[in-house]
């Protein structure tokens, strides 16, 4: 049968085919596909193309070694928009000033930390420069606030507070408020001599230099640390709550919340509770059935929740639908009030450690709350007082010291008898940036931070 | 004196179905080697059998008497078995010469450390394998492209750069899978006189796989031909167009057109 | 213009030029106020970037392959050399090239690790490994208290100065265009374009693979190494977006380009820095990604991707070239 | 005895949950990959906008939709999400992917990373904080068993499901049933293999390449979307950010199931949620990633392409 013949007998098909192929292939291109497609076909190529996707997809079209290379049209264009943005960065406004450096976490994380913060910040400049600015010697000054966006991120708060104090050389630095941020941030201050006041990083080790374990001369706080923190929520926990177990559940990848959790549990302890149960999670989790569970079978009375506002909600959700009755306690990481409007039904009637209540708000204290509510239109949460007290604490060092040196700021705010601010008065212990002053302890109540207790050192 | 290459017993399945079962061949040195047989009969895969990219289900193959059923690809080569592809494998986007010189790489001993830091063992080594490789270029006409890109060749070329590729290795054998491949009668007759040439010139053992009669009956010494995976006929020239089976075979037709 | 600029291109003696001078700009300006704290912060930065980007461009440009695992290399160095700095060796500041020594021997070990995997699994797989491997080194630290949990490695001294990094960016770069243009190069390329192909050239694929990894990952550890002595170091910031910021900027720049890389890192790094100082706030994100898009789209292969500038190649191979 | 086995029910109920959210998104990620095989990054930020997208349907249509009864309305507002996110991820794909189909695959996997970056940092423009998602119905706890806690009198041991759980779980396996009918059983699920076998000849048989790829990544975003609102529901507090961790996550659920396998992606999903569940009930949950990351790792290693997916085999 001749055709069966034909088709069997593939060196006919073969030559023929091919032939064509490259006849075609060679003269005019169009057609080598078509042929070859057919070709690949019988050479039955998709496994091959399959196993092969991988070294295809990443191959090269041109020599790898070939040196007429450089693309010399793109590369002064390139070069065109890199100098634009570099005289774009430094475009510095000169009239004699008092330039203050803020570093906060406007993106990132906790962008609620750090509009608080700024707003405060804009709030105080404001008011101050209406009223003339700062009192420097004879002169006054107009405050120039320059503010740094570290993104919550350890390695942009250091590059920031460089950018701050070596590039527009502020005389002293609010911020950063995290303590992921602060630390970092607070090496390079002091290597620089330069005053930083973190006002709401409460983790022990953003004042105390790592490798002597002194205090550092230059960094100073507006709040109270978390080991006080700990020290008033054991208290309170135990005494008030009379609560004997407790668990705890943490995000064991941050910074705070690792402090915090750690330093209740050996507080608590001491005190004569017990801790039934430690769990953590990580960073970016939003699922904590399986901790909660855990937790659950060991039945604690109530449950310490070191965790920033957009993390609380989930826990407290979840934690009442795993049935879970404990009462939930947090720490100052709670303030913002996002927490109430995320956290509904779940969070209600818990307790939290708090820097200072809008309810038992001394007169200064409501005038700016009346200040931020009529520039903001909200109440302003625990980060925005701290910030306001930083500044006004920088202001009152820099009227002390008389001049802009940052020698003499940072002498004159170590010596600041009694400071009185939003959130209470405070004086620094000698030798040390940790201000001594009193904390709060708040509930969550329809919707509302209630004052429930004062805890003096 | 045992062959160059003994295959033995060899069988190779792929989940159900057997590309080759019990094939026997050897490959006398010096001698070139024709595999025939039609579509399907498993003859690519036998080289790939014999090159390492499959292991033998069964039986074991014997170069220079050492067996080498199983060992890596790269390590098969180094001992001197050259091959090229019946679908073209270039390294397209190499310059032509880098394609030869990857393959006479293996001949240069600097270390890693000196290759670091550039030490003048490698100049040395490096100015030898651009020199014999472009020396090696020439008689396969490749020498002026030498710096042009490997898949900037026309077909016939690229064929021939492999050839040239798998000889850089200095095998003693070379396994030459469907050389002729789209080439007219003319073509093919030059190919027969230049295999010729290599196998004189470079003292090779050549097994080839091919479909053009004309050529394999002039070229081979031997010839084994192949049916469903199993050597139904080995022999001269000769005795292959009088054997029946391969007749049957071929004009019978399998029907088989993978 | 066009001209001049590829005669400049040519010229063999422009690249020691730029090092000496660099050098001595760099040594200058750690004793002299040449450039604020901050510039020298973006500067060093840069470096560290070149460095990262070099590297990995070895195993995802040259080889082919798809790491999404460099951060973790660089937590392995910052990691291992700090602890060397802070705890086991003496105090001085001379003894610092060693601890970066040791941070990318100790991520060599690892990468080694890494390649042996790479042996029976490849492109997607190897990447997913590799991210694996990424997530494990990252909340490793997390767990090992005596590197300080996930606070961090604290008190680590700034030994990171412009002179050490631009010093190491120069042997980095050294070190693999020699690798990229020997056999072992030529190897790793073949790998890249037809694995099956390169067995059959005889090139020796799984000590090519080896190479490559130790290489990248070696030298993955030295940036680590020089950024945990110039910012404090913490398991969050080796996350997958480091990587991922990583891989961006070899891209861009174009693989299997040692000067891709650089300017990938250059471009990237400033730009990160520039629309910071702007305020910009998201808005930054938003035009990098942008940019990398619009970039990607007409320019598939990055900056200068599969291309490279002549002043990288080595003479034996330009002699090469210029015949053609 | 009794109060551990409950423990462990418990366990599993959290697990399926988990597990059944990373299916969803897996499903996505080699949807793509099995036709194009380019990883889709994009894929994990749409999910993300899934979310979004939920939070303001329920904001807008909730007047609208009081009459129903809130199990239909749910199922009207998932309906719209998907096609939103679906349209939404075929776009991407014709923008930012097509014209890159012939250049080298990782500049397009480049490229997914850069829109997922842009519609991140777009969605951070938009919400910088974390949102509040509304919950579509009365989320009831069933306790489907009670017992008095025997290590702690007075207190009780309970096995609890919420509603949202079993819708969770349910609408998940639908989708995925559905799913996996439409690729093994119709002509689309035909041509869509067909291309993902060999995309160079499929046009010589005149299929459609590009329509049946935008419809690939029409479902498989589809998916990311529903993955996105039923996520979005369990963890009512929504972040643009969300979608970096849980995407990779699916991403490796995809490949330890092996990438280009639809069952092997639910398979994935469903393992990595247990995974993750069974290192925090056997170890102490700080080495839950750990354990649960080495834990694939090791499955790579002895299965190089997956659990149910086949090592390419290769033809020379």
């Amino acid at each position: 049968m001749p055709q069966k013949n034909g088709r069997a007998w593939s060196p006919v098909r073969t030559g023929y085919v091919t032939m064509d192929g490259v006849v075609r292939g060679e003269k005019l291109g169009g057609e080598v596909s078509k042929v070859d497609a057919s070709f690949k076909l019988r050479a039955n190529v998709p496994e091959g193309r399959k196993r092969f996707s991988i070294n295809q997809s990443l191959l090269p079209r041109r020599n790898s070694l070939s040196t007429k290379a450089i693309p010399m049209k793109n590369l002064p264009i390139l070069l065109g928009v890199l100098v634009l943005m570099a005289l774009a960065g430094c475009g510095k406004s000169s009239e004699p000033s008092v330039k203050i450096g803020l570093n906060t976490e406007l993106t990132g994380e906790m962008p609620a930390v750090g509009a608080s913060s700024q707003n405060a910040a804009k709030l105080f400049v404001d008011q101050l420069n209406a009223a003339g600015g700062v009192k420097v010697g004879e002169i006054t000054l107009p405050i120039n606030l320059v503010i740094g966006d570290n993104g919550a991120k350890a390695d942009q708060a250091a590059a920031v507070a460089q950018r701050l104090i070596t590039q527009d050389e502020v005389v002293a630095m609010i911020g950063p408020n995290a303590s992921v941020c602060a630390i970092p941030a607070s090496d390079i201050a002091e290597a620089a001599k330069c005053v930083m006041i973190s006002p709401w990083s409460t983790n022990p080790k953003t004042t105390l230099d790592p490798n002597t374990g002194k205090p550092k001369d230059y960094v100073f706080r507006a709040c109270f640390t978390d080991t006080f923190q700990a020290q008033v929520l054991a208290k309170f926990t135990l005494n008030n709550l009379k609560a004997k177990t407790a668990a705890v559940l943490y995000d064991s990848s941050s910074e705070a919340p690792n402090a915090q959790a750690a330093l209740f549990k050996e507080t608590f302890e001491k005190d004569g509770g017990q801790i039934v149960s430690f769990e953590t999670y990580t960073n970016g989790d939003k699922d904590f059935s399986a901790q909660l569970t855990k937790i659950k079978s060991t039945n604690p009375d109530m449950i310490f929740l070191p965790a920033y506002y957009n993390d609380v909600p989930l826990m407290a959700q979840q934690a009442r639908s795993l049935g879970i009755t404990a009462q939930f306690v947090g720490s100052d990481a709670w303030s913002s009030p996002e927490i109430i409007k995320l956290g509904g039904a779940a969070i209600e009637g818990s307790y939290f450690c708090n820097h200072y209540s809008t309810q038992i708000a001394t007169p200064i204290a409501q005038k700016f709350m009346a200040d931020y509510k009529a520039k903001y239109g909200q109440e302003p949460d625990d980060v925005a007082a701290l910030t306001y007290d930083a500044f006004g604490l920088l202001v009152e060092a820099i009227t002390d010291a008389g001049n802009l040196d940052r020698q003499a700021i940072r002498d004159a705010l170590a010596k600041i008898p009694k400071y009185d601010g939003i959130t209470g008065t405070m004086q620094f212990q000698p030798g040390s940036g940790d201000p001594i002053k009193s904390a709060v302890i708040l509930q969550i109540k329809d919707g509302e931070f209630v004052w429930v207790a004062n805890a003096q050192p | 004196m045992s062959a160059l290459l003994e295959i033995d017993n060899v069988t190779k399945r792929f989940g159900g179905l057997c590309a080759i079962s019990n094939c026997h061949v050897r490959v006398e040195s010096g001698h070139t080697h024709g595999i025939i047989g039609p579509n399907g009969a498993g003859k690519t895969t036998l080289f790939n059998l014999i090159t390492g990219i499959y292991k033998p289900t069964e039986g074991d193959i014997r170069f220079r008497s050492e067996s080498i059923a199983g060992l890596r690809p790269g390590r098969i080569a180094l001992k001197g078995i050259g091959r090229t592809f019946q679908n073209i494998r270039l390294l397209n986007n190499q310059s032509v010469l880098d394609n030869v010189r990857i393959a006479y790489d293996s001949q240069l001993h600097y270390s890693p450390v000196e290759a670091m830091l550039r030490l003048p063992r490698l100049g040395r080594d490096e100015k030898q394998s651009i020199g014999e490789s472009l020396e090696l270029l020439k008689p396969f006409g490749l020498a002026d492209h030498a710096h042009g890109l490997a898949s900037e060749l026309p077909y016939g070329s690229q064929r021939k750069l492999e050839i040239a590729r798998a000889l850089a290795l200095k095998p003693d054998l070379l396994l030459l899978d469907e050389p002729a491949a789209g080439m007219n009668t003319g073509e093919t007759a030059d190919l027969t006189e230049f295999l010729r040439w290599v196998k004189e010139h470079f003292k090779v053992t050549l097994v080839l796989i091919e479909h053009h009669m004309h050529l394999v009956m002039n070229l081979c010494d031997r010839i084994t031909v192949l049916d469903f995976g199993q050597p139904i006929a080995d022999g001269t020239p000769e005795e292959i167009r009088a054997n029946p089976r391969v007749i049957a075979a071929y004009l019978g037709g399998t029907g088989d057109e993978d | 213009m066009s001209a001049f600029l590829s005669q400049l291109a040519r010229n063999r003696w422009i690249l020691p030029a730029l090092v000496v001078i660099g050098f001595a700009i760099a040594i200058l300006a750690h004793y002299q106020p040449i450039f604020s704290g901050y510039t020298q912060i973006i500067l060093i930065t840069i470096g560290i970037n070149i460095i990262l980007c070099v590297s990995l461009n070895l195993v995802n440009g040259y080889m082919g392959e798809f790491s999404v695992g460099h951060a973790g290399f660089m937590s392995l160095g910052a990691y291992t050399s700090a602890v060397f700095t802070t705890k086991w060796l003496p105090d001085i500041p001379m003894l610092f090239p060693v601890a970066v020594i040791f941070g990318g021997v100790m991520a060599a070990i690892i990468g080694f690790l890494l390649a042996l995997l790479s042996f029976k699994t490849r492109g997607d797989y190897l990447a997913i490994i590799t991210l694996a491997f990424l997530m494990i080194v990252k909340s490793s630290w997390e767990n090992i208290s005596y590197v300080g949990g996930p606070a961090g490695l604290l008190g680590v001294d700034k030994y990171t100065t412009l002179p050490w990094t631009f010093f190491w960016v120069v042997v980095t770069m050294f070190v693999i265009r020699n690798l990229v243009y020997s056999k072992f190069g030529r190897a790793i390329i073949a790998i890249r374009e037809d694995e099956i192909a390169a067995n059959a050239m005889g090139v020796r694929v799984r000590e090519a693979k080896i190479l490559a990894f130790v290489v990248s990952s070696f030298f993955g550890g030295v940036a680590g190494a020089l950024y945990s002595h110039l910012n404090f170091i913490n398991p969050k910031y080796f996350d997958i977006m480091k990587s991922t910021e990583i891989l961006v900027m070899v891209y861009l720049g174009g693989i299997s380009s040692l000067g891709g890389s650089i300017l990938g890192a250059v471009v990237f790094t400033f730009l990160f820095y520039q629309l910071e100082n702007l305020g910009l706030g998201y808005w930054r994100m938003v035009i990098l990604s942008s940019l990398l898009i619009l970039l990607m789209l007409f320019r598939p292969r990055g900056i200068m991707g599969m291309k490279e500038l002549a002043w990288f190649l080595p003479k034996l191979e330009l002699k090469e070239r210029r015949q053609s | 005895m009794l109060d551990d086995v409950l423990y462990l029910a418990q366990q599993t109920i959290n697990a399926l949950q988990q597990g059944s959210i990373y299916a969803l998104i897996a499903l996505g990620y080699t949807m793509v990959y099995g036709v194009l095989t380019m990883i889709n990054f994009a894929h994990g930020d749409l999910f993300m906008l899934g979310a979004f997208a939920c939070m303001l349907l329920a904001g807008v249509l909730t007047p609208v939709l009081v009459v129903f009864p809130p199990l239909l309305s749910f199922i009207v507002i998932l309906l719209l999400v998907m096609i939103i996110i679906g349209v939404l991820g075929a776009s991407i794909e014709r923008v930012a992917y097509r014209p890159l189909r012939n250049a080298p695959r990782v500049s397009a996997i480049i490229t997914a990373l850069g829109c997922g970056l842009l519609i991140q940092s777009l969605t951070l423009v938009i919400f910088p904080y974390s949102k509040s998602m509304p919950s579509l119905f009365t989320n009831t706890t069933f306790q489907l068993f009670k017992m008095p806690n025997p290590d702690a009198e007075g207190a009780s041991v309970t096995l609890t499901i919420t509603a949202l759980q079993i819708v969770i779980i349910c609408v998940s396996l639908i989708l995925m049933v559905a799913l996996d009918f439409l690729i093994r059983k119709t002509r689309y699920g035909m041509a869509m293999r067909a291309i993902s076998f060999d995309s160079r000849t499929v046009p010589l048989m005149g299929i459609p390449v590009d329509r049946i790829i935008s419809m690939t990544f029409l479902i498989g975003a589809g998916l990311g979307g529903a993955a996105g609102m039923l996520y979005a529901l369990a963890y009512p507090v929504i972040a643009p950010s969300m979608g970096i961790l849980v995407g990779w996550k699916a991403f490796i659920a995809a490949v330890v199931g092996g990438i280009g396998n639809i069952r092997g992606a639910v398979l994935g999903g469903f393992i990595l949620g247990a995974v993750e569940v069974l290192a925090v009930v056997v170890f102490d949950s700080s080495y839950r990633d750990l354990i649960s990351y080495s834990l694939l790792l090791l499955i790579l290693i002895f299965k190089p392409y997956g659990l149910l997916g086949q090592a390419p085999n290769q033809k020379v």
